[in-house]
């Protein structure tokens, strides 16, 4: 991917004139660093010391046999340092932080995977953090609240809007604006104005780049297909990037179809027809908003996914239909974290249980020659308190109940 | 009336007679319109030279949390862009003084810009500020601006460098706005050394009348810029002012301010 | 090191004669395994594309300028899948049950992450699975019994004795005795009957080998000290045998302090001078024992360290001077966590604390060009009620409480 | 009294008179010593020929939940070694049956293994049974027992092979407890053809007389193996009856065994 501002009809950077000379900063520093093979090496060197890269590829052995198709590959993005794949875009935006000499990062954060990371590499970096999460999400991820804090960063409820993730972003703009010369923005997903959209998918291009080695070394030809979950659009960025040069292989985009697409209440940009072109949040994309160009509210079991925005980039490649995009329920992404568990002992984020709901039901339709890829972008032991609420267990309950009542006490 | 004349005369007319011209921002539908065509009209009885009007956006991310509430509850209240339209026309046709629109871009957008160009000449308004469109990112958007005569309104910020100042001000008609301080709208600026060479930065970078907004507050806050700049913004106070001593406060504010 | 069943004066194999036949054919395959090299590729593999190893070895470099001494290099165990260096145990347990021809496996569990790992090691290979876990630990430790059923394991409750770790493996070896022929118990930690001791070590050995080389790499010769916490002593074990051979590393193994060692509110087997040689849980260690032989109520914070015996190898390397230890108390431990994590954006489980709080008591006595090794067996963001209720956190219990009430409704 | 006669012709004498012998088990202090004493005396005037008095132990992993759940009320209530040892005195001196000592081996471990045996021969004890002592973790054990003339009773269980059963028989003295199931102490068992198959190999592998233990319950077991095994073995079972039906239930139920 060549240096862009704009993808096809997307994209853009529609910011505030205040920010304008910050971000003709942050597109100088991005583009000397990846015109410096330096940089990828320290970038490649610290997500392997720090961070545990390279992810492993693993075989899903007992799902292809249960499915009885395509051989099944799980992408481990899970296995990073924080539990998910915003590991990889932090510490990259971490390293230019540095090159820019700025003391202090802000973040948004949906599900919290982004803040915790970007808390994390605060710490690692010595700068001063302050993380914005909608106060919805907030009270839906407390424990991520929780280490953030512990890791020295200021966690801000955002009480504005909707309270989830857009209003997040909104929040920290804001920041951003009133301390523009002390602060980096480290935007979560390949969304926002540009370079975000393209830089962020250059730091999670790692995940496509060594996903393509694995599997021809474990499969010896490249996959049939590739999944992945579609919140922002990075982890699929990441992975599509290993094989968008080889027309063969299929790659498969997975929206929140939160109570079902006909319902409304779903995160669905890009498959469906309730999105339409509009500017928000710095850059051109598919936006679920109203006729009038104000934002919807959206909805999805998982926080990750539940944003009315997507990547340009992908916007554009879905356009020219180089990705094909899918959606998967609320209640099907129960069953397929439920089924992942069971048969391969593996744990997977809601939000990537949404490429295994798609891979599952075309696993069957191809032959045993095939394989197929799941980016599993993080793991889901830090949704406990969604996924035991979710699955409505009652010792999860009586357990909440009675620390409560010690609380109360 | 002298509706045809184009918002930089207009406004150097007014600058004959007065040290400094006053600009007020309203927020469309905020608390409603009702309250909002009062509030115009103890504004222009009082001598204000010019009103930008917001159109509501769920996404105002370059607003503080006065108008950002503001923008929440007029659209919780269900106010849409046909409604600001009709509601600007009625207002040139009642007053004798500019009127622009402040919005962000994806109402324009959406709307489709040329027209959204077109409806806004119709009802008479003479000026949009986009703060979150960049001239480079729609040529479209000046071009229907000079085919209409709409001015679009530009903004310099403390951050904008000469070049950038020069760069902006080929595309930019009526006024530049100028941003007082980083930030949002609604917090305290200081009028200090610092901004003294930020605005004699913009002066020599255009020709047009400079605005100065974010953070004017009262008299003092007016008398300070006058001299240095043509006109001063007042934003959230007002909205401020209505919320907490009703409409009938607008008036002896404005009235006081200069 | 060579096959073995007694250490010194310690080990051995005191076991129902029930059990004789399956410890023979156990031995028998265990000692096929250590003998067939395409064993421990096989293990290997497993483990590179399921767990995630190598696990990095980190430079702690905030760490290492506050201390100002040693540099701080951290074995990152906390990577494996599912969290814990357990993982490792585990999956090798795992490839010989399959090569015994058995279908079902049982393991107690402490903290729940050996029960996780075996669960999750179950899952992956099909078998059938329960967990016997100390009543007190299933209620510290709920979450992890959320997972272990959600991967279809069954978890046992064991309300027997003071409820904790011991009790759990008195409960395994009964399960085992009545289901000896279809059963395998995956024992946890370097503990236990022969060949248990030195087959979990050979298996976390996986730990050794790799930060030898790592090391060496990174730093450029071997650690002037290695730390590591110890439980059952698994996870140390695993590091020292890198560098056993090297008398110029010194071992260094944390044990539990509790309120301190001299409260008697403590785990502390080979520090301290509370424990004596006995045999219980079948195997001669040092115990925390009454004079009668009766086994004595433990104490941590970290319920992986809440355990009254020791590994057999690691008395015997403390007899003769090779193994150091120490201890940290549960004070202590948290300020530790809490530098950790604000430093290096790194949250190490209670357990692993442990071995934080002598290096860095000991590093800044060490010179700048000296390196010092802390392996981090685990992870804390499995902790969070037990760390977040340490740190009496007030926001955490606002949301239990809000959880609560909502679930009271 | 024949104190000195070793117990396997004490045993041996027995079966001259009887088709089956009865042993029976107590947990020494529970539910106290007082109990344990009406619980011998009945035992033994309802003609049981031999008691395995257990030293309580923190761990028993042998046990199942009955007599686990004895072993911790007991050191609960604060059984000591010493008293365990003091009583099992008492009761030799009180009646003419042979006693055994059933426990774990850290007891004795932690006592001293000499030192136990001499204390335990001063107690005037025949026989001891340690479940987690297999016979080549500690030689000595084996020495002090035969320079004690107190028997070492080995235990077979159904997975001991023909060359294991061997290997013990070697070690072992007074009878042989053969453990009649897979599992531990209090669940039933099934005498049938599996069953008879594994006590041949037992008599094939020793000329020691043959106890069976684990799950015999009530006459209909004890006339199961009679005839096949020399000693049955009551273990849970009285427990139980102690604690619901109280200490005037055991001599009735006894009676009715044989
Ligand atoms: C685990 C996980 N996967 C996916 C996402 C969605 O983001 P993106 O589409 O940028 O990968 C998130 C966002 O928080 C996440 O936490
Ligand atoms: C993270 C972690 N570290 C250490 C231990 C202690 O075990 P060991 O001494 O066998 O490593 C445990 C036990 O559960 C653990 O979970």
């Amino acid at each position: 991917m060549e240096n862009q501002t704009v993808f096809g009809n997307w994209g853009g950077s529609y910011i505030p004139e205040i920010l304008h000379q910050t971000f003709e900063q942050l597109q100088d520093e991005y583009l000397k660093a990846r015109n410096d093979p330096h940089f990828w090496q320290e970038y490649s060197d610290l997500m392997s010391t720090y961070s545990g890269r390279p992810t492993p590829l693993t075989y899903a052995e007992n799902l292809t046999r249960h499915f009885g198709g395509a051989k099944i590959y799980i992408k481990r993005e899970d296995l990073n340092h924080t539990g998910a794949h915003k590991a990889n875009n932090v510490m990259g935006q971490g390293l230019l932080v540095k090159r820019m000499g700025k003391k202090r990062v802000i973040a948004e954060t949906g599900a919290g995977q982004h803040g915790m990371a970007t808390a994390t590499m605060a710490a690692k970096f010595g700068f001063d953090c302050t993380i914005y999460m909608g106060e919805v999400d907030v009270q839906r991820q407390r424990p991520n609240v929780f280490w953030m804090e512990k890791m020295g960063a200021t966690v801000i409820p955002v009480v504005d809007g909707s309270r989830i993730l857009k209003d997040a972003i909104n929040e920290a703009f804001r920041d951003w604006v009133s301390n523009v010369d002390t602060t980096h923005y480290v935007l979560g997903t390949a969304c926002g104005p540009a370079p975000f959209p393209e830089m962020v998918s250059w730091f999670q291009s790692i995940i496509g780049m060594e996903t393509e080695k694995q599997i021809k070394q474990q499969h010896g030809k490249p996959p049939a297909r590739v999944y992945a979950c579609v919140g922002g659009g990075s982890n699929a960025m990441g992975i599509f990037q290993g094989f968008l040069g080889n027309s063969d292989v299929e790659l498969v985009g997975v929206e929140a179809g939160g109570k079902g697409i006909k319902s409304g209440l779903h995160a669905c940009r890009l498959c469906g027809s309730d999105a339409s072109p509009g500017v928000a949040q710095g850059y051109k994309t598919m936006f679920l908003q109203n006729s009038d160009g104000q934002m919807l509210e959206t909805h999805s079991v998982a926080a990750g996914l539940d944003y009315v925005g997507v990547s340009p980039i992908l916007a554009d490649l879905a356009e020219k239909k180089r990705v094909r995009f899918e959606s998967a329920t609320d209640s099907e992404v129960m069953q397929a974290l439920d089924l992942t568990m069971k048969m391969e002992g593996i744990i997977p984020a809601l939000e990537s249980a949404h490429a295994f709901v798609q891979a599952f039901k075309e696993a069957p339709q191809l032959s045993a020659d095939e394989a197929i890829i799941i980016n599993q972008s993080g793991r889901g032991d830090k949704d406990i308190f969604t996924i035991a609420h979710a699955f409505d267990d009652p010792s999860w309950k009586k357990f909440i109940i009675a620390i409560a009542e010690e609380y109360n006490r | 009336m002298v509706k045809t004349m184009i918002l930089e005369e207009k406004l150097r007319a007014q600058l004959q007679q007065k040290d400094i011209l006053l600009m007020t921002h309203i927020v469309l539908g905020y608390p409603s319109f009702h309250v909002n065509r009062q509030v115009i009209a103890q504004m222009v009885g009082n001598g204000v030279d010019c009103i930008e009007m917001q159109i509501p956006f769920s996404e105002p991310m370059a607003d503080g949390p006065v108008i950002l509430k503001a923008n929440q509850d007029s659209l919780a209240a269900g106010t849409t862009v046909k409604q600001c339209l009709e509601f600007g026309a009625e207002m040139t046709a009642a007053h004798d003084i500019p009127f622009l629109f402040m919005t962000y871009y994806n109402i324009i957008f959406k709307y489709g810009e040329e027209d959204f160009f077109m409806a806004a000449k119709a009802a008479d308004i003479q000026g949009l500020i986009v703060p979150d469109l960049p001239p480079e990112m729609s040529p479209d958007f000046f071009r229907f601006a000079k085919t209409s005569g709409i001015a679009p309104i530009l903004i310099f910020a403390p951050t904008s460098t000469n070049s950038r100042m020069d760069e902006l001000n080929t595309s930019a008609d009526g006024f530049i706005y100028c941003v007082a301080r980083r930030g949002v709208t609604g917090a305290q600026s200081e009028f200090d050394g610092e901004f003294d060479s930020y605005l004699n930065r913009c002066r020599a970078a255009t020709s047009l009348p400079l605005a100065v907004g974010f953070g004017i507050r009262d008299s003092e806050d007016v008398r300070a810029i006058s001299g240095r700049a043509d006109i001063a913004v007042i934003g959230s106070k007002t909205i401020q002012l209505v919320d907490t001593e009703g409409v009938e406060a607008v008036g002896p504010f404005i009235s006081n301010l200069r």
